[in-house]
């Protein structure tokens, strides 16, 4: 035992000694990502589009090293992200925490950013209480009810009356079905039904039957990404629901990349909300894939990527008008109220809740070329989390 | 076959003396297989008791029913005069009705000492007690370390019991049987598998246990039975063939048959 | 060992059984080191104080009474929850917040040793699991209490004894995590060399000789059961206190499946196995995910394989193996 | 026109032949060998694997495919069998557990090594991702074709291990290895090919399963809490046990799903709970 521990031991100080070393003239920036397990495909895309971003930019900004130091917080596990948080500041000595993929895990981040003074930049988590929990904390993804509200005041207003909601049975869903009754709702909607569907799911079968008993005009739908979006698109063409006819409504993750390879042509016509897609036709986002898919092996960028690509946009735009001071306090000042322009579009962080406001896209899918792609028909600008914002009306 | 046995216990040997381990009417079978039918037996305190039979004539078994575990599909189980049929196993062994098995059934990683104490705490009541270091329990301890020296294990009480050679093995299962202080105690071939030379000096063992001590032991080797048996009881078929004092059953023509003359055991 | 003890008498012989070995004295002045040699390293070396302590409590009933269990951070989220609900709705002390967190694991797992007595094997494997498993559906379904999948906000835990704030150095946390470890490794030494944890051992060498010496092995187990899920919620707790977070991951499999690997790495059956078990996966795990955190799994993987095939019944279990052979010789 | 309910029948027996596929094999090798599997996933996800790269990069049809999973999962499942897991027959169940999970951990990040962490996707013929309507009715072909591959399964292991000399080797192998050798039975051939046959099975439930429940690296664990519960609730070592496990589990999840989706998440451990509460060694086990 004693010799297990001298070898960990010797390994350990090593560790410290490379901490140390620290250059006079580096920024340091903690990326926490849970690289392993079931959400480590996400991870990989939030990591690839902070490595484009400064593959195309360079790692100095305002005359100091950008430096990455990367930890895997393996799935949801909130007490190992708290304490990569704690020993990226007290080993590391980074200056900035980003990446931050899961809610759980960010809002034990944000603890550590509140104590240690330190900017947070999440990158992806998408619940909107997060940017609350620490006064250092901002995001450059999403929420998820800027989303859905959005798309659910949308569907109102084009002529949907009736909509079933389908989301998974957890906080995102659950906010995610608020989100869109609340849009829904406001702009006269009716909903005619509701479901939560288990978490761990393989089978989407019972739940689409349910559905198609009540046959709605319309059908939203919220679930996780990765394996289950292609098989509840799978399940809608197996029970003969043609999104032609009966509308199908959700957020991108239904119907990203991998999940339409899989779908196929069931997919066509699915009608989704979001902030960004790899189609969308102005000339820095071609640029983006074009530069992307070249970088990382032919696939195309996503929101994760996205998210990651503006979150280090975000940093050095924060970097260079504070002129390389990482203080926290400094440094989020100088972030409050950053335009920039995003492959996604026109970005900005909204002074007071230090969110993301950014441009919604209304999207089908269709076959151009060949390919399955959401093609976007419509748009939202300037979209504002609605949680923070009914909260300011409070 | 329900007819009586061919000879009636010899009523005068026991009559005065009370009863330890009676049965009455147990049976059981497996299916279509009889291994117990309508058994009555009443041991007396003190006895020894032989019980013997044909392989396969229902002996374990009905050892097994008489200390739980087992249970008979009809028929009664007394201990002196209470009914223990539906009893737990443990709660027969607290009893007073102790038993020891033909495969060895030891704690391997233990050794005589600890399984013995083991035993002892038991009976004792305080084997739930976690706050208080083993040691603290002295009487318990020296309790155990006598039994041992008595079976003659005190040289080899703190040896894995793994390691233990087989006829201290078989020794052993009758210390673990005794820690519980029985009242009766049944022996299921307590020398099976030792060589014939040994296997009397287990038997010496038993011979020297307290006359108070009720035991019935199943045992092959017929010259052990005639030198410590007091009584046998002769088990066929699942059925009591017959019973009595060696010299009852070694004139037994109808034993003789269907059971001496035909099978010889060694 | 026995042999070389030569006790004059057999209680002083059980008596040496259960005294203090010198290494035992240098494993517990090693656990003191990383407050002088790691002071960066103390949140590790405090999360892995935690999970030796679950590893212990786990080991009080596989490796001490042969119940395997796969759904053990049942206790574990209670004892989390727990401590994170009271410090939200009555107070942050933390030391009462630990009491109560534990009482409220060992109650219910009192309620649920009446089934898991009941069962062996592979049985007794799926039940655990599978109440394991309904349980932690049912706290993400009462998200009004657990905060479902986003975990509990609000938790607020005060300076320990008033004094000492969980700070990012985790010196605290550590310095509370090892005491409570060290508090419960105490106990649970006392435990094993009692007269009850000699009935457990019973147990676990033949399950079928018990009864025959008039043991109620069942109401052993339940007892044990309690204990252990009393420890388990008492790991729970610390992870709640010192990180001020809880969710759903302190009920998950993975969490069960974690600590049932880190004990049989270091050995079941030992009151070190879980300790060095948890030390050494925890290590492991991090020094391999900071070269690669993507393939990290794959080291792990490797390492578990290269025990198995060198050192079987675990890291102690082969090593002790292996002296006792080159004694031998 | 038929009621629905009997929709929900054929759809959870759909749902319950997947699960069977992933897990019958693991029923042969913990039920048979007594082994303690738990890289068993590893094996359906190395046929998961192989069912997409035929596919993708050279382009064999679907069908073709399956075969080589089955071949390629039972060959890798022969090399560990006689490297790593041999040694350990006669080991603890918790030694059986560190190994395999090992191996698991292992196959885990070298499926990310080689595919990525993306789900892996796979174009099925159109005719199998459509449906037919039976009087009212919705079949979907691609369970229907499951089902047909469990049943023919099913049929076929009762038939190879209870009717045929190899059956009755295994069985003697397990029950007594020195009696089956001096019988001259060739104990660790007969093992070989029973490991080689329960991972191959696996690998043909990972290549069929990808079209409903997708394949990325985690595969290997994801399904490895279903694939116990079947062969528990089965009852160890009984194919025809598994099969109605299967059966039972998917029809109450599918039906719970469609008449208490509030109960949707519970169903699946509730089921298994009362089951093994009730028949402690499983529906068909014998101990």
């Amino acid at each position: 035992m004693k010799r297990v521990l001298l070898a960990g031991a010797t390994l350990l100080a090593a560790g410290l000694m490379a901490g140390s070393a620290q250059a006079q003239g580096t920024i340091k920036i903690g990326v926490v990502l849970p690289y392993s397990g079931q959400f480590a495909d996400a991870a990989k895309q939030v990591d690839e589009g902070i490595k484009l971003y400064m593959k195309k930019h360079g790692d100095t900004v305002a005359g100091k090293k950008i430096e990455i130091i990367r930890k895997d917080s393996g799935g949801i596990a909130p007490p190992v992200a708290k304490r990569l948080a704690e020993e990226l500041i007290v080993r590391d000595k980074v200056d900035i925490l980003a990446g931050w993929l899961l809610t759980p895990n960010s809002i034990a981040g944000c603890g550590v950013s509140a104590e240690a003074k330190k900017v947070m930049v999440i990158m992806n988590a998408a619940t909107s209480i997060i940017v609350d929990k620490s006064p250092y904390c901002t995001r450059t993804s999403f929420t998820l009810p800027m989303v859905t509200t959005t798309l659910g005041s949308w569907a109102a207003k084009n002529g949907i009356k009736k909509a079933y909601t389908m989301v998974s049975d957890f906080a995102p869903g659950h906010d995610a079905e608020q989100g869109f009754i609340n849009g829904f709702k406001a702009g006269g909607g009716e909903i005619v039904g509701s479901v939560r569907m288990a978490v761990a799911n393989p089978d989407f079968s019972a739940y689409v039957q349910r559905a198609k008993d009540i046959n709605p005009e319309a059908i939203f739908v919220f679930i996780p990404g990765g394996a289950q979006p292609a098989a509840l698109g799978k399940a809608f063409a197996e029970r003969g629901i043609d999104p032609k006819k009966v509308k199908i409504l959700g957020t991108g993750e239904v119907t990203d990349d991998s999940a339409l390879k899989n779908m196929g042509d069931s997919a066509l016509g699915i009608i989704t909300a979001w902030p960004y897609d790899h189609n969308l036709k102005n000339k820095m986002n071609q640029d983006f894939v074009a530069a992307y898919k070249k970088e990382f092996g032919g696939d195309n960028p996503n929101f994760f990527s996205a998210g990651g690509y503006d979150g280090m946009t975000l940093i050095y735009e924060g970097l260079k008008k504070t002129k390389g001071d990482a203080d926290a306090d400094k440094l989020i000042a100088a972030m409050k109220g950053t335009k920039w322009t995003s492959p996604r579009g026109p970005m900005m962080i909204d002074p007071e809740t230090r969110d993301v406001v950014e441009t919604i896209y209304i999207r089908r899918v269709e076959k151009v070329g060949g390919k399955l792609v959401n093609v976007d028909f419509n748009k939202v600008e300037n979209v504002k989390d609605p949680i923070h914002e009914a909260m300011k009306k409070k | 076959m329900s007819a009586p046995a061919h000879i009636a216990p010899s009523k005068d040997a026991i009559a005065n003396r009370a009863i330890a381990l009676a049965t009455r009417g147990l049976s059981m079978s497996f299916g279509s297989l009889v291994v117990a039918r309508d058994i009555d037996l009443n041991l007396p305190v003190g006895a020894r008791y032989a019980l013997i039979g044909p392989n396969g004539a229902g002996k374990t078994t009905l050892i097994n029913m008489m200390t739980g575990m087992l249970a008979p599909n009809s028929g009664q189980i007394f201990l002196g005069d209470e009914a223990i049929t539906h009893l737990e196993p443990q709660d027969r062994v607290r009893r007073g009705l102790a038993r020891t098995f033909q495969i060895n059934t030891l704690f391997a990683g233990l050794n005589p000492l600890e399984a013995v104490t083991l035993a002892v705490i038991e009976r004792r009541g305080i084997a739930g007690t976690f706050w208080q270091n083993i040691a603290m329990h002295r009487e318990a301890i020296e309790e155990a370390h006598g039994i041992l020296v008595k079976l003659r294990l005190g040289d080899c009480c703190y040896q894995p019991t793994r390691e233990l050679p087989y006829g201290r093995q078989r020794l052993l299962e009758i210390a673990l049987a005794l820690a519980t202080k029985p009242k009766v105690l049944l022996l299921d071939e307590p020398a099976a598998g030792v060589p014939q030379d040994e296997s009397g000096d287990i038997f010496e063992v038993v011979a020297s246990l307290s006359d108070d001590l009720t035991l019935l032991f199943i045992e092959h080797d017929m010259h052990v039975v005639f030198r410590f048996a007091s009584h046998i009881i002769v088990l066929v078929g699942g059925a009591v063939f017959a019973q009595g004092t060696p010299a009852e059953i070694a004139a037994d023509t109808g034993v003789r048959e269907v059971y001496l003359g035909k099978r010889k055991h060694g | 060992m026995p042999a070389s003890a030569a006790p004059s008498t057999p209680q002083q012989y059980l008596q040496s059984l259960s005294r203090w070995h010198p290494i035992e004295i240098a494993f517990w002045l090693a656990t003191l080191t990383p407050f002088l040699l790691f002071p960066t390293y103390l949140s590790l070396a405090s999360q892995i104080a935690v999970a030796a302590l679950f590893a212990l409590s786990l080991d009080l009933i596989l490796g001490y009474a042969g119940i395997v269990s796969l759904g053990h951070a049942a206790f574990f989220g209670i004892g989390a929850y727990t401590a994170g609900l009271f410090s939200k709705f009555v107070w942050g002390e933390p030391l009462s917040g630990l009491l109560v967190a534990t009482a409220m694991a060992a109650l219910v797992g009192y309620a649920s040793s009446f089934i898991v007595a009941r069962f062996r094997h592979l049985t007794l494997i799926m039940i655990t699991l599978g109440l394991g498993l309904l349980l932690a559906e049912a706290a993400n379904s009462a998200g009004w209490l657990t905060g479902g999948s986003d975990g509990l906000q609000g938790v607020d835990i005060w300076p320990l004894l008033g004094l000492f704030k969980f700070d990012l150095y985790g010196t605290t946390a550590y310095a509370y995590s090892l005491s409570v470890l060290f508090v419960v490794f105490l106990m649970a030494r006392r435990l094993i060399n009692s007269p009850f944890g000699l009935a457990l051992r019973g147990i676990r060498e033949n399950w079928v000789r018990m009864p025959a010496i008039g043991a109620d092995s069942r109401s052993h187990i339940r007892k044990v059961y309690t204990i252990s899920a009393g420890v388990a919620g008492i790991a729970g707790a610390v992870i709640a206190q010192t990180t001020s977070t809880v969710s759903l991951e302190a009920l998950s499999f993975e969490r069960s499946a974690d600590v049932l690997v880190m004990l049989v790495l270091g050995g079941a059956g030992r009151l070190y196995g879980g300790l060095v078990g948890a030390a050494i996966f925890m290590i492991a795990r991090d020094q391999f995910s900071g070269i690669a955190p993507q393939f990290w799994y794959f080291w792990i993987g490797i390492l578990l394989i290269a025990v198995v095939m060198l050192l079987p019944n675990g890291i102690l279990g082969g090593l002790s193996k292996i002296l006792a052979r080159w004694r031998g010789r | 026109m038929l009621p629905p309910v009997l929709g929900v029948l054929f759809d959870g027996i759909a749902y319950g032949m997947l699960l069977f596929l992933l897990s019958v094999g693991l029923s042969v090798t913990l039920g048979l060998m007594n082994f303690v599997n738990l890289a068993h996933c590893a094996f359906a996800m190395l046929g998961g694997y192989v069912t997409v790269t035929l596919m993708n990069v050279l382009h064999w049809p679907f069908f073709a495919t399956l075969p080589l999973a089955f071949l390629i999962a039972a060959a890798a499942s022969v090399a560990f069998e006689r490297t790593l897991y041999r040694r350990l027959y006669r080991a603890s169940d918790l030694d059986q557990v560190l190994l395999t999970i090992g191996i698991a951990f292992v196959s885990v990040a070298v499926a990310a090594w080689f595919f990525g962490t993306t789900q892996q996707p796979v174009d099925m013929p159109a005719y199998m991702r459509g449906s037919f309507n039976v009087l009212g009715l919705n079949i979907a072909a691609y369970r229907l074709f499951l089902v047909g591959v469990g049943v023919a399964v099913t049929v076929a292991l009762i038939g190879a291990l209870e009717y045929t000399r190899f059956g009755a080797q295994v069985r003697a192998a397990v029950d007594n290895q020195r009696m089956a050798s001096g019988l001259g039975i060739n104990v660790d051939l007969t093992f070989a090919i029973t490991f080689a046959l329960g991972s191959g099975l696996a690998g043909l439930g990972g290549a069929l399963a990808i079209e409903i429940v997708g394949l990325d690296p985690n595969f290997a664990f994801t399904y490895l809490v279903y694939v116990l519960i079947i062969v528990s609730v089965g009852g160890l070592g009984s194919i025809a046990g598994s099969f109605a496990a299967a059966c039972l589990i998917g029809i109450s999840d599918i039906a719970g799903k469609y008449y208490v989706p509030e109960l949707g998440a519970f169903l699946i451990y509730l089921v298994m709970v009362v089951v093994l509460m009730w028949r402690p060694a499983g529906l068909f086990g014998k101990r």
